[in-house]
């Protein structure tokens, strides 16, 4: 038994939480979310590279809030999720723990502050690869980059997979639902899927962890992770914010600096 | 069903001139919803205005769009002839097509095409408009003033003198606050306790005030003209109503080394203590940290010689809740001290002090009951050095700002020691002179002049000792940037006005906002210079930014006037345009998802926070709710909102769509 | 294209940019009527996604204007509008949207001459730009 | 149903291809773009992958548009006047590529939008396009059309099924009169088809569990709530699975423009949470685990009960695409198992 | 290609609208094409679906009877996108119409019975027009009485129509308001439907009871009407699932194996009971 797993039967052995978010074996070989709610049932747990789901996204599903108290295998971004819902009000402290597998030893999170504390030590910038490849596509031309888009949101379908992989889209009622005015045209056309996109990729400005399940998500395979590097990579270098790092920090786009940039406002 | 009546204004020939108003008239007629279309030579006349309100009654409008001037200009007008004709005021627009359209554009075609467009988009707008209501707040009728120096003691007394209760809760055992402390006032050297005692009196006197001394604020709910303050009433370790204030406990305590508050360090008091003779109220207080008893269990020799009985060492803090409806803060400021200035040996030499000591030194009622004297050895000095802008406008030091008092006191120091000192060599080391106010150039001018004190215009770079000396190292700037050295016996620095230690905690309990330097801000720094953005709660005098006497005792003032007019009402009306979040039935209640994001970005702390709850009492949701109290209708909330939950009246999401869609729509008209 | 006359919302703050503009009209200064205004009680009010709608609705130019910073009458408004528009704006261009369309500024009550001469540069600039049929052509897309 | 073979070479199949782009009919097929391989208008075989298991989404889109004009209308001074389509313009398709498992599902959408009332636009579009399948030589896990009445070599629901015979070579069967039209003049491109052999080029695709039983099993589930929760309990409520489906044909209308406007027809989703939402705030199905469940009923036990027809051809496209792995061949057989 | 498209609405001009409780209206519609309306046959229990041209469709049923011809009649609430735009317009405006879909209340089935009709809040619509095509042939039916419930007096709707059926001495109607929403003047009963329902007791020998309302409603009338002996099959109430297409096609209304737009809207008990809770 692996050590996630002993640590999982631990934690529901002691009901210290009913149900353990973790990663388990799925179709082809790949990672898929399961939710144990039995001692016995441990020994379902993986963690590996094929686990890449962020697994927060289940914190905000109501059927899996009443479950009880959970406990939840974490991914960096997974940490940094937690943090960004506390800040947003929307789960509590004490309400779940975050496992942290690693090679030795479960390192075990039961509180904002720890959360703080490890994420501290993490990297939370982009990687370089990452920042390499917003340089390049930013080099390109305006009208490469429209054409690129233009072809990428042609294909999108609405289906709404990166809102629903999302974990930081819990909205019960997302602006394209909103019909009075109607903010975002329903239908998949390209007018729409632009006017969509623009919108979600300013919704999670200042707030997206850059955890890459919206890209994972979709299915016809559109860059998203792209719009929301953008974002982040601005929000930092303009106004120095990050999401995720603090339970309690406010959002970069509801605070400001008196000095911050305008040399585009005349 | 939208039955919209749209009237064209000639504007005599303000707008005919160049706009075609009988095509406006007949294509806004055109317009879908539209049901009455006229125009006119002046529409803001009485016939105008009569044309309007038949229109209503007659053709039974749901909405009125005048095409005239700016909205800044007549809306109130046509709102106000709306009403009159039974039309909810605030289903009427102004489409602006005199400033924005016929005065600054040239007759044509594009001008009338204009015009029409802006009708269409009013119409548009106007559909979507919604009655309202005007917002109605009660008002608790108990200003409390927290703060008891100069601009509490003159706010209060102006709020109380109109009528209205007043709560001043001041945390030193006596009000006064540092005017109490000063010797001369400028620029007239009369004395400060001369003109400020008989004010304190009149607040321990007037029957409108109730004073909270030795008190603090605990906390602040509510909302304007609803607040309930939570005062916490620290222990004097005294029965108030027994003592009589006859100072026998304090002639008695055996600890009497304890540096007084008062006196800025160089006088001496005893454990029981009231700090100074004028005090109001003039009941001591027990330090606790001091008091024998307190620290050995032995003792009690105040409570043995209180004629009265009033000593109580077991007395607790006590919590006294109020129910106010506006709040002064008049928290006043600190000067910076200790290791600020390392390089003027601030805190290391006895000699250099700061000017609040000086203040207490030039004192009739202070350590040397008015001779100025070292502190160190007492020796009357006979150069003494200025030091002007000791920390202010010194970027460098994180202090950008003046603290704007300093040149004023400054000069008074020099000329005080002068006129005490008659030998006396003053000097004052200074950027620029800031004397702007009346008499006070004039006053500058006479210590430089009638008493000769030396101004040296450069920084001090350090001071140091030198045989019993206090070299201080200038540069003369005005003299090819000269190097100075002035052998002096005292050196008293102006040092940066700066926010009280507890401003930013204070402000958060009021959740109103401050600057970088803890200052408290204003709502607008040119046009509401005594308001802070949370509605009801109002400033005076140095707690919004270093300030002198006067200018605290206006702005005190001015405050007081602020919380007269909003008492002046037993409810608060105001405007309804503001900001609303969405409630509907169970089981939804609201489409808010209470990320909050809204809350900080509100300006007036206008968005609260309810709790939904089921019928057994569980918690379903946490959403936001806009005050109306406080919400001024800015609506940056809304632009925030991801689920549109939040909208602003007057300004809707539905009335905005649809005037850019309307606007735009022109080429579909022409189709 | 000599005979493309620009169509140009201005969406503007109540109290600097609106009554700038007004300011403008009783001066008497003279400027291009390709632009109207749409009236807000704050930049911080302005949702980016009235901008879509506007350009989705045929605008070829945009014009957001409000109080300078410190002057807002809601004292923060305009700071949190700019901190929307940096994000925003960053983001259309990323998309390939040619952010030359819109045109941000600040335009206080005092400021009739600068509102004129905003909005003849800016008309003038869009005239040069030309009708903004990257954006119109989008309409009817992906419909079959 | 017997068909009429011929085999016809990889060349010959790519001027086929173009002679039909010279006619002005439109080719929907299978391109590859990165690592996905989906449906995509083409103009040569070429652009066409042959070699995938299967496409993100179906062919569907052919018939039923992601979002389609039902008619346009324009509304100014108090009239309204109503512009049909004109079904008559709508262009020739040519499906070409598509797999046996999605011919079977247009027999589906055939049933759903000509269910008593005919849908004109959609029965419009169906007779101007014709379904080129190609068989399938290779599956994946996903695939289980030999559990729901087809095969990777199945021709039911095709104009013409091609099997690559691996030699060069395709075998075509020509399985309707809408196919034999189709070649009618292109004759010289083919040879004699008969005596080939496509069995042994096809691929293995084994019986995963007896359709006979999943319907039962799905009554006896049906209040098992428990169950449906366990079930769809990582299931986030996206659509994916229903847009990549080729038998899915929920749909919204939706109005856009103002004076001059268009009414619209586009997909939609049992999935969502607001499918059935009444504006009142009461929803039907308020529960993720419902909206699986009706996915699931509709498909297997509503429509072959209502329509005749089963709402599943095992093409495994939605456990593909989802994004949480929801595998509907491993839920269909726990029901299906599922011990009376 | 003959057939008319099953898309493609009628358009009905509004003659007269009238305003029933706040937020409510009624719009009468005639065809304007009056070729069409001489074709156009409906009966009672069906719907249609009402569109305002660029903002989109909704369901409404037939609230007016099929004895009163050409015209037809929908009451709505102005809650979303297309009611308010339908409660924007005024008479003489052009508005869509699709139907009529659906099946229709037996009534033929109930000549010689006892019918009581139980309605709640802005349900009463589909009931008004069964109720005036059964006062129209009155002399099929025995007795007729009306249970009508809404929130307060101000969301009755029909006043004028409750008032004329009060003063018939052939029907026994009886209204009632949510406790805390009545009048001064008030004269009804003061409580929810069901417990009215219950106080009253109507026989249930030989009678047909149908009932609309939210499904809050539905849901605690069903057991009073089942203590008070009437039959399943002989409770009759109308669904009123969200609905797209109306013709079988979108899915949305798809309740177990019914389609309520095809199969529906009219159900008995016996079926409900049959039926997932999902309506």
């Amino acid at each position: 038994m692996s050590a996630l797993q002993e640590k999982a039967r631990e934690l529901l052995a002691s009901a210290a939480v009913q149900v353990v978010i973790g990663y388990g074996r799925g179709s082809g070989g790949a990672a898929r979310a399961v939710f144990i709610r039995e001692a016995t049932k441990a020994g379902d747990l993986v963690f590996d590279g094929t686990c890449l789901q962020n697994l927060a996204v289940y914190l905000m599903k109501p059927e899996v809030r009443k479950l009880g108290k959970a406990a939840l295998v974490v991914r960096p971004a997974t940490l940094r999720t937690i943090l960004q819902l506390a800040a947003e009000n929307q789960i509590a402290e004490n309400s779940l723990l975050a496992l942290v597998p690693s090679a030795e030893e479960i390192v075990l999170l039961a509180t904002f502050a720890a959360i703080e504390a490890h994420v501290a030590a993490l990297d939370s910038d982009l990687s370089t690869a990452e920042k390499a490849e917003l340089q390049r596509f930013t080099a390109l031309g305006l009208d490469e980059r429209r054409r690129f888009w233009e072809e990428q949101f042609s294909r999108c379908l609405k289906c709404y997979a990166c809102r629903a992989a999302c974990p930081l889209c819990y909205c019960t009622r997302c602006t394209v639902e909103c019909n009075q005015p109607q903010w975002i045209p329903v239908p998949a056309h390209d007018l729409g899927n632009l006017e969509w996109n623009v919108m979600r990729a300013m919704h999670l400005a200042g707030r997206c962890v850059n955890c890459g399940d919206c890209s994972r998500a979709c299915p016809v395979g559109i860059p998203l992770y792209l719009l929301n590097q953008k974002l982040v990579s601005d929000v930092f270098t303009g106004f120095n914010s990050r999401s995720g790092i603090s339970a309690r920090s406010d959002n970069a786009l509801s605070t400001f600096k008196p000095n911050d940039p305008e040399d585009f406002i005349r | 069903m939208a039955r919209i009546g749209v009237f064209i204004c000639h504007c005599g020939e303000n707008i005919s001139a160049t706009v075609d108003v009988m095509k406006v008239a007949a294509e806004a007629a055109k317009i879908p919803g539209v049901a009455h279309s006229v125009e006119y030579k002046y529409m803001c006349s009485d016939p105008g205005q009569q044309l309007v309100k038949n229109a209503i009654r007659e053709k039974g409008l749901t909405g009125v769009v005048v095409a005239a001037c700016s909205p800044r200009m007549h809306e109130p007008t046509f709102r106000r002839a709306c009403a009159e004709a039974g039309l909810n005021p605030f289903l009427c627009e102004m489409a602006n097509i005199r400033e924005h359209c016929s005065w600054v554009h040239e007759k044509g075609d594009a001008t009338t095409d204009k015009a029409i467009d802006i009708v269409r988009t009013l119409v548009a707008k106007v559909k979507k408009n919604k009655a309202l209501q005007p917002i109605k707040v009660p008002v608790t009728k108990v200003a409390m003033v927290i703060g008891g120096g100069i601009a509490g003691i003159q706010a209060s007394l102006d709020i109380a003198n109109a009528g209205h209760q007043v709560i001043l809760v001041e945390k030193e055992p006596s009000i006064g606050g540092h005017m109490s402390q000063l010797s001369e006032t400028f620029p007239t050297l009369d004395c400060s306790q001369c003109i400020l005692t008989p004010r304190m009196v009149e607040v321990a006197q007037h029957l409108n005030i109730t004073l909270f001394s030795y008190a603090e604020l605990e906390s602040l709910d509510g909302f304007i003209g609803n607040f309930k303050a939570r005062i916490r009433k620290k222990a004097r370790s005294l029965d108030e109503k027994l003592c009589t204030g006859c100072g026998l406990c304090t002639q008695k305590c055996p600890s009497r080394r304890i540096p007084s508050e008062f006196d800025a360090g160089l006088g001496l008091r005893p454990a029981i203590y009231v700090p100074f003779p004028q005090a109001v109220p003039n009941k001591p207080v027990i330090d606790r940290e001091h008091c024998t008893y307190y620290r050995t269990g032995k003792c009690r020799l105040c409570e043995k010689v209180c004629p009265t009985q009033a000593i109580r060492f077991d007395q607790q803090d006590e919590i006294v809740e109020a129910d106010v409806g506006a709040v002064v803060l008049a928290t006043g400021f600190d000067i910076k001290h200790g290791d600020f200035f390392p390089e003027y040996g601030y805190g290391k030499y006895r000699d250099v002090i700061d000017g609040l000591q000086f203040e207490r030194l030039a004192s009739a009622s202070g350590p040397t009951l008015g001779e100025i004297r070292r502190p160190s050895d007492g020796r009357v000095p006979e150069t003494v050095v200025f030091v002007a802008c000791a920390g202010s406008r010194d970027p460098a030091k994180g202090i950008e700002y003046c603290s704007k008092i300093c040149c004023m006191y400054t000069a008074k120091h020099a000329m005080l020691y002068k006129h005490k000192v008659h030998h006396g060599k003053p000097y004052v080391f200074y950027m620029d002179i800031r004397a702007g106010g009346k008499m006070y150039e004039e006053f500058v001018r006479r210590a430089m002049e009638e008493d000769g004190v030396q101004y040296v215009r450069g920084r001090v770079s350090r001071i140091f000792e030198r045989g019993g000396k206090l070299v201080v190292k200038g540069v003369d700037t005005l003299l090819a940037a000269r190097p100075l050295e002035i052998e002096a016996d005292l050196v008293v620095l102006a040092t940066a006005g700066i926010a009280q230690p507890g401003a930013e905690e204070l402000a958060q309990k009021l959740h109103v906002s401050y600057d970088a330097h803890k200052f408290y801000a204003e709502a607008h720094p040119k046009l509401r210079p005594v308001e802070t953005n949370t509605a009801g709660i109002f400033l005076a005098g140095a707690c919004q930014a270093p300030k002198d006497i006067p200018e605290s005792v206006a702005q005190a003032s001015g405050a007081a006037a602020k919380v007269a007019a909003l008492f002046s009402q037993s409810e608060l009306v105001r405007e309804p345009l503001i900001a609303v979040v969405d409630r509907q039935a169970p089981p939804v209640y609201s489409s808010c998802v209470g990320c909050f994001l809204c809350q900080s970005a509100c300006p007036y702390q206008a968005i609260e926070k309810e709790e939904i709850r089921g019928r057994d009492g569980q918690l379903l949701k946490t959403v936001a709710k806009v005050n109306p109290g406080l919400c001024q209708g800015c609506g940056t909330c809304v632009a925030f909102c991801r689920t549109k939950s939040i909208d602003i009246q007057g300004f809707s999401h539905e009335q905005v769509h649809a005037e850019v869609l309307a606007l735009l729509n022109r080429g579909e008209r022409d189709a | 294209m000599p005979d493309f006359e620009p169509k140009i919302v201005a969406f503007v703050c109540n109290w600097c940019t609106y009554a700038g503009a007004d300011l403008t009209g009783t001066s008497r200064m003279k400027y291009s009527p390709q632009v109207a205004i749409i009236r807000f009680p704050c930049t911080g009010r302005i949702d980016f996604m009235l901008l879509l709608k506007a350009f989705a609705s045929g605008a070829d130019g945009i014009i957001v204007s409000g109080c300078h910073p410190n002057d807002c009458h809601y004292s923060s408004g305009n700071f949190h509008a700019r901190r929307r528009w940096i994000v925003f704006r960053g983001l259309l261009d990323f998309l390939g949207i040619d952010v030359r369309r819109v045109q941000f500024s600040w335009v206080s009550a005092a400021e009739g001459a600068k509102w004129a001469q905003l909005v003849n540069e800016t008309a003038e600039h869009i005239r040069g730009l030309g009708p903004f049929t990257g954006y119109q052509r989008l309409r009817g897309l992906g419909v079959e | 149903m017997e068909s009429e073979k011929r085999s016809i070479g990889r060349e010959a199949l790519a001027e086929l291809i173009s002679q039909w782009r010279s006619a002005g009919k439109r080719v929907l097929a299978p391109k590859r773009s990165g690592d996905k391989v989906d449906f995509a208008w083409v103009a040569s075989l070429e652009e066409i992958s042959l070699d995938h298991v299967q496409t993100v989404q179906s062919p569907k889109a052919a018939l039923f548009p992601r979002v389609e004009e039902l008619f346009s209308f324009r509304s100014a001074d108090g009239r309204v006047e109503v512009r049909e389509r004109d079904l008559g313009a709508l262009p020739e398709t040519v499906v070409f590529g598509l797999r046996p498992c999605d011919a079977a599902a247009f027999t589906a959408l055939k049933a759903i939008f000509n269910w008593d009332s005919p849908d004109s636009l959609f029965s419009a579009r169906l007779a101007r396009t014709t379904l080129v399948a190609v068989a399938c030589s290779s599956a994946d896990e996903y695939c289980f059309c030999t559990s729901v009445g087809g095969g990777p070599g199945a021709i039911a629901g095709s104009d013409i099924l091609l099997t690559d015979l691996g030699d060069g070579d395709f075998l075509a069967e020509i399985v309707s009169e809408k196919g034999r039209l189709m070649l009618q003049g292109a004759e010289a491109l083919f040879r004699p088809g008969a005596g080939r052999e496509k069995e042994r080029c096809l691929a293995r695709v084994e019986k995963a569990f007896d359709l006979e039983k999943v319907d039962p099993g799905l009554a006896r589930r049906f209040d098992d709530d428990a169950f449906w929760a366990g079930q769809s309990l990582r299931c986030l409520g996206c659509g994916a699975c229903a847009y990549v489906c080729p038998t899915c044909a929920c749909f919204d209308i939706q109005d856009e423009g103002g004076i001059t406007g268009k009414r619209l027809r586009c997909w939609d989703s049992c999935g969502f949470g607001l499918f059935t939402l009444h504006t009142s705030g009461h929803n039907p199905r308020p529960l993720q685990s419902q909206r699986w469940r009706q996915r699931l009923m509709h498909k297997f036990s509503y429509m072959p009960e209502r329509q005749g027809v089963l709402g599943c051809v095992g093409c495994g496209r939605c456990s593909r695409a989802c994004p949480v792995d929801m595998n509907i061949l491993e839920h269909i057989r726990a029901i299906a198992e599922a011990r009376p | 290609m003959n057939a008319r498209d099953v898309f493609k609405p009628f358009l009905m001009r509004i003659e007269q609208v009238t305003e029933e409780a706040p937020d409510v209206r009624t719009l009468r519609l005639v065809f304007q094409n009056e070729d069409e309306g001489r074709g156009f046959i409906f009966r009672t229990g069906q719907f249609g679906e009402y569109s305002v041209f660029g903002e989109g469709e909704c369901t409404f049923c037939i609230a007016s009877s099929p004895t009163r011809q050409g015209y037809i009649e929908c009451t709505f609430r102005k809650a979303g996108r297309v009611t308010s735009a339908l409660a924007a317009l005024e008479t003489n405006e052009i508005v869509g119409f699709r139907g009529p879909y659906g099946n229709v209340f037996p009534i033929d089935q109930w000549q010689g019975k006892n019918l009581l009709f139980i309605a709640g809040g802005i349900a009463l619509p589909p009931m008004r027009s069964v109720i005036w095509n059964v006062l129209d042939l009155r002399d099929r039916y025995r007795d007729v009485t009306i249970v009508y419930g809404a929130r307060t007096v101000a969301d009755l709707v029909y006043k004028r129509e409750l008032q004329e059926w009060a003063g018939r001495d052939d029907v026994k109607l009886v209204t009632t308001v949510d406790p805390g929403g009545e009048t001064p003047d008030w004269q009804g009963e003061i409580g929810f439907v069901p417990a009215v329902l219950d106080k009253l007791a109507p026989a249930s020998h030989d009678t047909v009871a149908v009932v609309c309302g939210p499904p809050v409603m539905i849901k605690f009338t069903f057991p009073v009407l089942a203590r008070l002996g009437f039959a399943p099959g002989d409770i009759y109430t109308t669904l009123e699932n969200r609905m797209k297409c109306g013709v079988g096609k979108c899915g949305r209304c798809n309740t177990g194996k019914y389609f309520v737009c095809k199969d529906g809207p009219v159900f008995t008990f016996a079926q409900l009971q049959e039926m997932p809770q999902e309506y």
